[in-house]
């Protein structure tokens, strides 16, 4: 069993930048180097986009609802780029953000929301499971790959993510148990934005933090500002490094919030003022990071011009690609229950085709 | 409680069940995931911690297992609690307490400790959800002894058997088709409230008849409507009450046709439309002149948005398994 | 492998296959709550550990929702898991992975993501076991959709069938009838491996079908003897595989009888029982002299060990449902 | 959300005994009054006599199956005293001399592993739970209890029962969660009996210790040695009293062993050494009790004859109770499913009842 307090987190949150972009005094880790800053940016900027995009596409009633990571974009930004080529990434129904940072066609990824397949992507072309809905049961399949590789003798690392909300489920709770017993190179990152739907954290839990819910497991643990992009890359490069060397799951808890309402089908009124929402505003975590790489002068006009041209030409090719026809195949519906249709299935099979040539199909 | 006459739509007739039980009977509490403030995000539960209280109506965190669990150790301590699972999906999570000590704990004790809670479960699709959002679990559910388990078709029905079900003394999973929730109808609250265990004929009819329950038996009786067109007469019954069954209402009903259809939702293997199709055949059986045919879901998972009306009993099957009834035997 | 015939348990058995397969396949794990050193309350993955090392047969926390989940893992990422829920009921906390992603993941992802992983749950009554150790919890399984269930009735069948679910590319949830663990018989695990999805004749009989699967097999069999003495040729099938069925075996078998009746062990209500005896009335109709009976266990919780017995079908609940037939129209 | 460090337990369990039965210097809580000693040390013996009578039932083929807690009877002692009469208790299979001990009829309670019935004993009577065999599912039922009794006003405690293994079930995250947001007044006690059936504690955490999941929920947690009587009801004696005045749930690990198979039907010599067993005899927390009170001499012949006595009796009574005969009733078997028969059940209830009237019953 390992010792205690060294599983806690840090009695604040780990900052790199201030809310005005300006480097903290004191800061208990180093800064991520000037390229991995501006690439984190432009995954930020691209992130921001995507995220409004698809909300934009709900209001267009192109898709049947989206769940914006819109300021959470230096988790989802921090969560993809911690890992190697060969990791795995473990993401939610809100981490779509993410999911495009790890290499992902958003247009695969919203497949679900636009009601054409459940998975839209092939979860090993870019070694991301199928984002979660039911919370936090993604956290034990994260242990499992995990577990695997390590057996097999890999480095693999995997990087499973779910919010505040989530971490009341029991498969949270057995999910960081396996990988501390088996010594699983987890990195469990928990977005805490405040919400789960309309649940404050209050009536989530009552603990000092979530961190501290990792000497509960022997996992250490930390917790970060999660709209300070350099922060959430340093813990979560820090905490990989850790995993991958056989320190075992890490938690890492990053503190943002819920900048929308939980989908456009959620009415954020109903339960939280405006008043909470406005102070968050000032601390987006692309503003923030733009202040510092201007003030450190590491942003020129050519590169932020050329950011933003990627992060358009991204929204436009989601635009085309969710305007384009894409129904599915009634006969998908049997083709991929067993590896071969059973009898029953065959027949439920013709049942329905015959109905459809009928129709004329 | 509302009297007379009113135009309600299922959500709201729920909602006005939930009001006057809370204000008939200070026992009953309501709680689960977002239904504080929120109101729940089908707005069942809108209005309740404003009128009963933070006590009487309250979030948890988010665990379904806790909150079933909770309700177990509230019901044992003379509380009649009502708790929201979120979707039919989500209440997986809280099926060993459900199974193992919602179901069984009046018979552990010998009737010592009963358990008077209800588990309402949004249930089922037809409203474009992604996965997760739209299983018919109702099975899982019936076939577990000790549960009793209702499911509404109309907003009058859900008023009283909510109100039935949070007054009985045995848990109740409360089944409710997400699709019926906004649909509005005349319901006359001051009506006489049917108990738990009716099924009833919607429609009569001569021919055969189509036994279905929650969200079918609208398409049953627009199958019938149609079938009406066509000079067939199909007689409708919605049983309502999955356990207990009333046998007695459908099996009358399918003697007096001699065909029936069970009609139902959910994937059809080992489902509560096999139980009917088996029980009817085992007690009507002379007087079948054809097999009891069943349109159900097809035996896989729910599909997406855009491909979920094949997967839902249609008009249009309704009337190819009536044809299918052996016409040219009579 | 072992060649030619051996007497063996069904638990040496499934011992057996699992060793062969661990053996044949390394990529092949077993876990679970104490499948380790101590081999199993059952003794099913005895020496396995000894055998092949920690990392391919190991103890897992005391978790049952954490080990099917970590298993749904190792099976995305290459390996084929086969995991032991210690009891019926207590598979119950792991239900939601089960039905939602053990049962789903392939469909999800458009058939690219499979999961060849292997669920044994050692399920069923007749060993005087205290509550949650004796639930049938077959139906709830084979009700969702993408779950592939079979339960073996011979230590034959339990090692053959344990082998090809732990080949199969879909998961499979295998039932073990714990009451039959410990019966020997000879066993030839030499002889070719009948594929999941056959059912089998277990014997011939001429006048009625007795349909059955995993523990009530040796039942019906000693009720078919029993009506043999009495003069009537009862024919027994053995399913063996719920999910898929064997439609063309049972129904033909049923066809030619003209009578059947379904014997299982698990509560009657909404079961795979039901199943069986709606599907075969759906087939075989004008075949049928008179409805397919079922001899099921009542829908009750399952009772304490001191009344048992009048919960499992017995060959006297069999006889009188096969008396029930309707002879008198013969 | 509660300050950290203090929700964290002591750095060594809590210990008023040392293993020859003296009072440790420097303890962190006073010693129980000599007459709470007493009263403690006859439970013990009671529940030592009960444990052992049952086992031997069991070897009589009387008993199908029996899970002892030999070896931790202090805490079953304590759990029990630590409540008052309206408080409740929430047991496991493993509890039943702490059931005992709070007055419910041993042959009630061995009901269940005679094979009459599933709970033998009125769970109202004492206000004692049936003992709970699916693991860690009672600890929910505590919380609504609890909370229960809270809603309306009552002072009501209930003491929750589990074991190590339990822990590590979803069941117990949840419920340690609800009973913190809610500030429910449970005291939730964990027996470390170093095992689960097989598995030793190592591969059930890796935590520090158990009791240091407390502050995942902000729950306050303690941990104590559970072979010393007076350390466990000092132990348990504070967290009642904080729970009953308001100040939410508590946590409490016992440190403890379980001193034979896990049920006579298991053979633990397949995954320990009695090499490991030995030292823990020494432990043993009657022989501790015994030798302090002896030392202190509060223990009187008279009174520990007195006491003996009285647990013979218990113990013979156990004997002729289970001996005697009970069979039940098969049609019991539909009269509580429901509180009134379905028209389902009362068919098959006459199809039984007809079966045994043919039968000639
Ligand atoms: C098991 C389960 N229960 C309920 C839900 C419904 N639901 C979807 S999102 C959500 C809130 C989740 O909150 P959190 O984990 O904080 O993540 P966030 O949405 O804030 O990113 C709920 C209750 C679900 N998806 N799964
Ligand atoms: C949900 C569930 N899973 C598995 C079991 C089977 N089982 C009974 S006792 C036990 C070990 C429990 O260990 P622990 O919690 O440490 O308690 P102890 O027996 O040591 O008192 C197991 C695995 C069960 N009863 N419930
Ligand atoms: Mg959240
Ligand atoms: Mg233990």
């Amino acid at each position: 069993m390992a010792d205690d307090r060294d599983l806690l987190p840090s009695e604040r949150p780990v900052r790199l930048l201030d809310e005005t972009g300006s480097p903290v005094a004191g800061a208990s880790l180093p800064f991520p180097d000037p390229e991995r800053l501006l690439a984190a940016y432009a995954s930020l900027v691209v992130g921001r986009r995507v995220n409004d995009q698809a909300s934009a596409l709900v209001r267009q009633g192109r898709l049947a609802v989206y769940p914006s990571s819109h300021g959470q974009e230096a988790c989802q930004t921090g969560a993809a780029m911690a890992l190697a080529e060969g990791d795995w990434l473990f993401p939610t129904y809100r981490d779509t953000a993410a999911v495009v940072a790890r290499g992902v066609d958003p247009v695969e990824v919203l497949t679900l929301l636009k009601g054409d397949w459940h998975a839209g992507y092939d979860p090993y072309a870019h070694r991301v499971a199928p984002q979660a809905t039911p919370l936090a049961t993604q956290l034990p399949h994260a242990v499992g790959v995990a577990h695997a590789a390590r057996l097999r003798g890999e480095d693999t690392v995997v990087m499973a993510l779910c919010g505040d909300g989530a971490t009341s489920e029991g498969d949270f709770h057995e999910a960081l148990n396996f990988a501390a017993v088996f010594r699983a190179p987890v990195v469990f990152f928990v977005q805490n934005n405040e919400y789960a739907i309309s649940v404050p954290l209050a009536r989530q839990t009552a603990a000092p933090s979530l961190a501290h819910k990792g000497i509960g497991y022997g996992i250490a643990a930390e917790r970060v500002d999660g709209n300070d992009t350099p922060a959430v890359l340093a813990v979560l490069d820090r905490a990989v490094a850790r995993a991958r060397a056989g320190e075992g799951p890490q938690l890492v808890e990053a503190h943002t919030y819920r900048m929308q309402a939980h989908t456009n089908a959620d009415d954020a009124t109903r339960y939280r003022d405006q008043d909470e929402v406005e102070p968050w505003k000032a601390r987006d975590p692309l503003l923030r990071m733009e202040a510092y790489l201007k003030r450190r002068r590491l942003l020129t006009k050519a590169r932020r011009a050329e950011i933003t041209d990627r992060a358009e030409a991204v929204a436009a090719a989601m635009r085309e690609g969710i305007a384009r026809d894409t129904d599915p195949e009634p006969a998908e519906l049997f083709a991929h229950v067993f590896a071969a249709p059973t009898p029953q299935l065959a027949e439920q099979a013709e049942l329905l085709a015959d109905e459809l040539s009928r129709e004329g199909h | 409680m509302a009297t007379g006459p009113t135009k309600l739509s299922m959500a709201q007739a729920l909602n006005q069940a939930l009001r006057d039980a809370m204000a008939e009977d200070e026992t009953v509490y309501v709680f689960g995931e977002d239904v504080g403030p929120l109101g729940g995000v089908f707005r069942i539960t809108d209005g309740l911690t404003a009128e009963f209280g933070e006590d009487r109506c309250f979030d948890t965190p988010l665990a379904e297992s806790g909150i079933v669990g909770m309700a177990v150790g509230m019901a044992m301590n003379g509380m009649r609690p009502v708790v929201e699972m979120q979707f039919d999906a989500f209440a997986y999570p809280a099926f060993e307490q459900i199974a193992s000590h919602v179901a069984k704990t009046r018979n552990r004790t010998r009737g010592r400790v009963g358990l008077p809670m209800v588990i309402r479960v949004p249930y089922a699709g037809g409203i474009g959800g992604v996965e997760h959002h739209c299983d018919s679990s109702e099975a899982y559910y019936a076939h577990t002894p000790g549960l009793t388990v209702v499911t509404p078709a109309t907003p009058a029905d859900a008023y009283f058997l909510l109100r039935g079900a949070i007054r009985s003394e045995d848990p109740v999973v409360f089944m409710e088709p997400k699709k019926l929730y906004w649909g509005k109808e005349e319901v006359d609250l001051s009506a006489p409230e049917p108990p738990i265990g009716r099924a009833v004929v919607r429609r009569p009819g001569t021919d055969a008849t189509l036994i279905s329950y929650g969200p079918s038996v609208a398409t049953a009786l627009e199958a019938a409507e149609a079938a009406a067109q066509e000079g067939r007469s199909l007689q409708v019954v919605d049983a309502r009450s999955l356990v207990p069954f009333d046998d007695d209402t459908v099996c009358e009903a399918v003697r007096s046709t001699g065909r029936a259809v069970v009609v139902a939702e959910a994937s059809g293997y080992a489902s509560v439309a096999s139980e009917i199709a088996a029980r009817v055949t085992e007690r009507c059986f002379h007087s079948l002149a054809a097999p009891v045919r069943r349109v159900t879901g097809f035996d896989i998972p729910y599909p997406p948005p855009k491909l979920e009306r094949f997967q839902l009993p249609s008009v249009d099957r309704i009337l190819d398994a009536v044809d299918d009834l052996q016409w040219e035997d009579q």
